[in-house]
């Protein structure tokens, strides 16, 4: 865990209001792992006070990158940076995807702003493991498959590709995936998480998701982002610290 | 070698500067530490302890508002008997005054933590929460009622020598009444404040945006409240006062030790900063060398009003 | 034409819309007539009138906060007799509802003002002020005091048919408590909330920023501390609540609406953006449209919990 | 009164962290008279929450100037605007400087950035009357005379020229300027305000003065900006609205 200043290098809107940020910060692109997460002040004012938290969507060499949307008033600031503003950041954060159990190929399913901690995990994954990705939103303009492999998409409004949700695309094309040892890598709402763990759970597929949830600290202090767990009823597991990234059959969406 | 004191006592108990770190905003010191060296620190108070774990509420247990932030943990914590099997043995490292905060829904309660972690030498002191506003029982139904504060003090420095500090609740007319009655009753010192009640709702599903309705404000916005409350004990009642409410930097910490602290603890600010602790540190010392100021306790209440 | 339905009732008044501007913050209507038709307002609360003029608090009376603003203006105002004689005659070319908020020191003050305002037909409710908190007598006095708040509002009822609000102090444990005093002695509604107590010093004179010391802070640092009482007063009592603080644009209002308030009062945001009521009355229009809320009456304290 | 977004069309530093803004603003520009304000909001968050005043500096065609140093939040937010940003002004706001009395020489006294109404006002009035500018500061770097026109300066520390404050040295040269219809103009600190007004006043010279105070709305509607009268004991004068030029008489200081 660090605390940096770090320069924006570029900004560009990759597609119709989605903004990826290219920002020079060695010592985290050294160490931050796909599915981690960082922690960003937008403002040095107390408005917006509290952090806001990003997953890494993609490092090269000494650059993070991250992908978002304009939100609210925090992600409307990070929008108007500009090259040579230096942004606060803490991080990395969290735990990232475990890429080290025993399979051979790799499952992608995000929903809308799901995608952005995928083309890290791609850029990571594809010289060694077989990659399919799919890729939901609510209407073409919110599917985003920037820097992703073999991906089929799919949209609730029919207005790109296959006409429902990404967990139902998902789901129509695991037959053609039966003899696979899939590890499966979820992001996006929960609404979505949840039927894809169902989806998961009932054909015995591993399957992490990276979750979100309201966060103050992002490092484990406030307490302020509990998450139900299978295991132990009595007490929550903390997204920011145990998570975000949790395997499915550990938490209760 | 700096000639500055730094150093202030409440009641009995001397730190080496006045910046302490709140209750619930630094966990039981761990993840913290990454970032402060605790070594540096005026002291450290544990998130509020209960006799029995207590799993919290349920999310969304926060939100941010205008210049702050709503919290509604209920008192997430381990226990007293894990905090002393697991917790402490992390703290003992450390040579930084540990300040025990309890949290408790009956005085029973509250005597019995204290009596249990009293036993335990690394626990210098204790603060004893009679104002969260986000549980059920206990919390306000104590803090906001002067028979029931007057209670719980005299009845735990019963049993225990060590320092007692009471956080008081903001949420009342005239919080010098309350300082009074736990200085009647025996107690060492008072902290103020703990946050006030705030609610915020989400205009679109019209839900409370934190789950348990009412929530805790904290965070910039409180502070000029908080440095309203602490000139009022000041001005009322003789005792020495922990400040607490949106500081946010060294410029706070001096604007509530003129209005009365002895000292002054750190919370939301953790969240967003980790290290603003010890810069802060520094940069009162730069204040007071250029403020010619030999010990910064001479802050304490010097108010020209 | 939309067929969004506006209008909101406080008691019998009924209004066009349920934005109103706050006392004190909008004088008595003169400047603020530069930026905002006020033939579109749903009322005007003029700034807090007294028996004789006043002076108000000698310099400084405001400073910034986080968020926020403390004020200690001290109740200026013309008095009754030059606000009938200079004041109505400007205010009684517009057609929208005047609201006269009294502040006095004493019961009798309170009914005096009453006697002699409801005589004048341009003046269509009172909103009494029980809550200053920068003045020496009444003010919080006042405002504090369940039994006192009964007695005026007794009192000034007995002098006045017109609808009577009563303007509650924050600065207390549970502001419902008073809402029913109020509602038990014959008020009609009550305006929630007038503003925090708080201080602010300079750290290098140590002199308070604002020269009463103790002063009000408005603005939206206070929003979720208002919200929370208006809740609390929807929950306990069956009383129409107009919620005041912090209100910075449309949201925020139907925020207030939600959590139990039948209309709103803009305060400080008069000063940083006088045209923002109307731009609000437009945007409310438009958050009904899209919500298919035909009559926006039906928002108020239409909280899921 | 208006409110306006208009554009920064230029901000330079014009000498050590003294910032000149030029503002398009034609309507603005049009109306707006020496020794009035604007009311200028620095940010569309609630921090700095209030607007905060400033002279207006100069005028000069459809743009208007500013001055100003970095104080606080406020100022240091608007230092940072850049060409094109938009800024929000209310104004022109209170009465302004009356230059149809009776005078033949204009006497301008002004102490660190009580410098800044004054180019204006110097413009309008430098080719019909004669000037004469006396200008303080703390030290070197205070003094400001930019677009000033015949300037003698002192500074509190001697670092240049005269050795005291400025109404000192407006005072030693009382004797050069005796036969002259006098009209003395003066913006600058309270303290260095009251000596300007017993000098002008011992030596029953016509005086007008910029006064300060801190604001909430700058027109009238707060009354947060109480300055006392001379004449009625029983009310303030607002320095927003009755101000915030008065003439010497009229005001305690
Ligand atoms: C681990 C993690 C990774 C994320 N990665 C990305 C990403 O890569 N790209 C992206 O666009 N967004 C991401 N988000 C969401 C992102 O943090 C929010 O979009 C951002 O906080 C919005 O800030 P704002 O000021 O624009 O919006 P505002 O609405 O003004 O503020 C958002 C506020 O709401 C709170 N909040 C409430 N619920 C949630 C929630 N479910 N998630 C987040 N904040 C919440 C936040 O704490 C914050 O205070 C991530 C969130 C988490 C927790
Ligand atoms: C009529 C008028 C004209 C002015 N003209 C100029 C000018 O041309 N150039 C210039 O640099 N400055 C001028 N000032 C002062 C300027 O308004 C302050 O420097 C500015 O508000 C500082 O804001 P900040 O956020 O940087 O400082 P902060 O210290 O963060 O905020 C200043 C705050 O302090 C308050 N305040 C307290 N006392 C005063 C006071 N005496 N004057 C102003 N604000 C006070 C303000 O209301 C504001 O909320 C003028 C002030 C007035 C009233
Ligand atoms: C997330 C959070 C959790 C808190 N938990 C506790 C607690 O367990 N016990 C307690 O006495 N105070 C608790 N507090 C209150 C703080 O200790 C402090 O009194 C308050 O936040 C005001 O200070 P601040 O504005 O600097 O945060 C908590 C505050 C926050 C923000
Ligand atoms: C400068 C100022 C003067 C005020 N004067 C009065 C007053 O005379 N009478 C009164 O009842 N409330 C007065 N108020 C309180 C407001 O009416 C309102 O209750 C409070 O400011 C909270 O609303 P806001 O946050 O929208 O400003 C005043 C507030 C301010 C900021
Ligand atoms: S965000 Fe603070 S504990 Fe998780
Ligand atoms: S600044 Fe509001 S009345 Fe003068």
């Amino acid at each position: 865990m660090l605390i940096v200043n770090s320069p924006v290098e570029e900004i560009k809107e990759i597609q119709k209001d989605i903004f990826l940020q290219k920002i020079y910060s060695p010592e985290i692109a050294r160490q931050i792992k796909p599915g981690q997460f960082l922690n960003i002040r937008v403002s040095e004012t107390v408005t917006p006070l509290l952090r806001r938290p990003f997953s890494v969507c993609d490092v090269e060499g000494d650059y993070i990158f991250i992908m978002f949307n304009i939100f609210g008033e925090g992600t409307k600031i990070l929008s108007h940076k500009h090259k040579g503003d230096t942004i606060d950041i803490l991080g990395p954060l969290g735990n990232g995807f475990n890429i080290s159990d025993d399979f051979d190929t790799a499952v992608i399913v995000a929903g809308g702003l799901g995608a952005a901690p995928f083309p890290y995990l791609t850029r990571l994954l594809k010289d060694k493991f077989e990659i399919f990705s799919f890729i939901g939103g609510r209407s073409i303009n919110d599917v985003i498959t920037f820097n992703l492999v073999n991906v089929k998409t799919a949209t609730d409004d029919g207005s790109l590709d296959y006409f429902g949700n990404v967990v139902q695309l998902f789901e129509e094309n695991l037959s053609s995936l039966k003899n696979k040892k899939l590890k499966v890598f979820g992001c996006g709402p929960n609404a979505m998480l949840r039927a894809l763990k169902d989806v998961c759970i009932s054909n015995n597929i591993n399957c992490e998701v990276s979750t979100e949830c309201a966060m103050a600290c992002g490092f484990g202090i406030c307490q302020g982002c509990p998450i139900e767990s299978t295991e132990q009823s009595d007490k929550y597991l903390l997204v920011c610290k145990d998570g975000p990234v949790f395997n499915v059959k550990d938490v209760i969406i | 070698m700096s000639k500055i004191d730094l150093s202030v006592n409440i009641a009995s108990l001397k730190l080496r500067n006045p910046i302490m770190l709140a209750s619930g905003t630094v966990g039981y010191g761990n993840e913290i530490a990454e970032f402060v060296d605790l070594n540096k620190i005026g002291a450290i108070v544990t998130k509020s302890l209960s006799l029995k774990p207590r799993k919290g509420n349920p999310p969304q247990r926060i939100t941010e508002t205008p210049a702050g932030m709503l919290n509604a943990i209920g008192l997430a914590n381990v226990g007293v008997e894990v905090f002393l099997k697991e917790k402490i043995p992390f703290l003992k490292q450390y040579d930084v005054p540990l300040i025990c905060n309890i949290a408790a829904s009956s005085v029973e309660e509250y005597v019995e933590c204290t009596k249990i972690l009293t036993e335990e030498e690394t626990i210098k002191a204790f603060e004893i929460n009679v104002s969260c506003p986000n549980v059920k029982e206990g919390g306000l139904q104590f803090g906001n009622n002067l028979s029931a504060v007057g209670k719980v003090t005299e009845k735990v420095r019963a049993v225990t020598n060590k320092p007692l500090i009471i956080k008081l609740s903001p949420n009342v007319s005239y919080i010098s009444e309350f300082a009074k009655v736990v200085k009647d009753e025996g107690g060492d010192a008072v902290s103020a404040i703990n946050t006030l009640v705030g609610t915020a709702f989400n205009i679109f599903t019209r839900k409370p945006k934190v789950q348990n309705v009412f929530a805790g404000l904290s965070g910039p916005a409180i502070k000029p409240v908080a440095l309203a409350k602490v000139l009022e004990i000041h001005q009322k009642v003789d005792i020495p006062i922990i400040g607490i409410g949106g500081i946010m930097n060294w410029k706070d910490v001096v604007e509530f030790m003129i209005a009365g602290a002895s000292a002054v603890q750190i919370g939301t600010l953790n969240f967003i900063d980790p290290t603003a602790p010890i810069k802060i540190i520094e940069e009162l010392e730069k204040y007071c060398e250029q403020m010619s100021i030999t010990s910064i306790s001479e802050l304490t209440g010097s108010y020209i009003i």
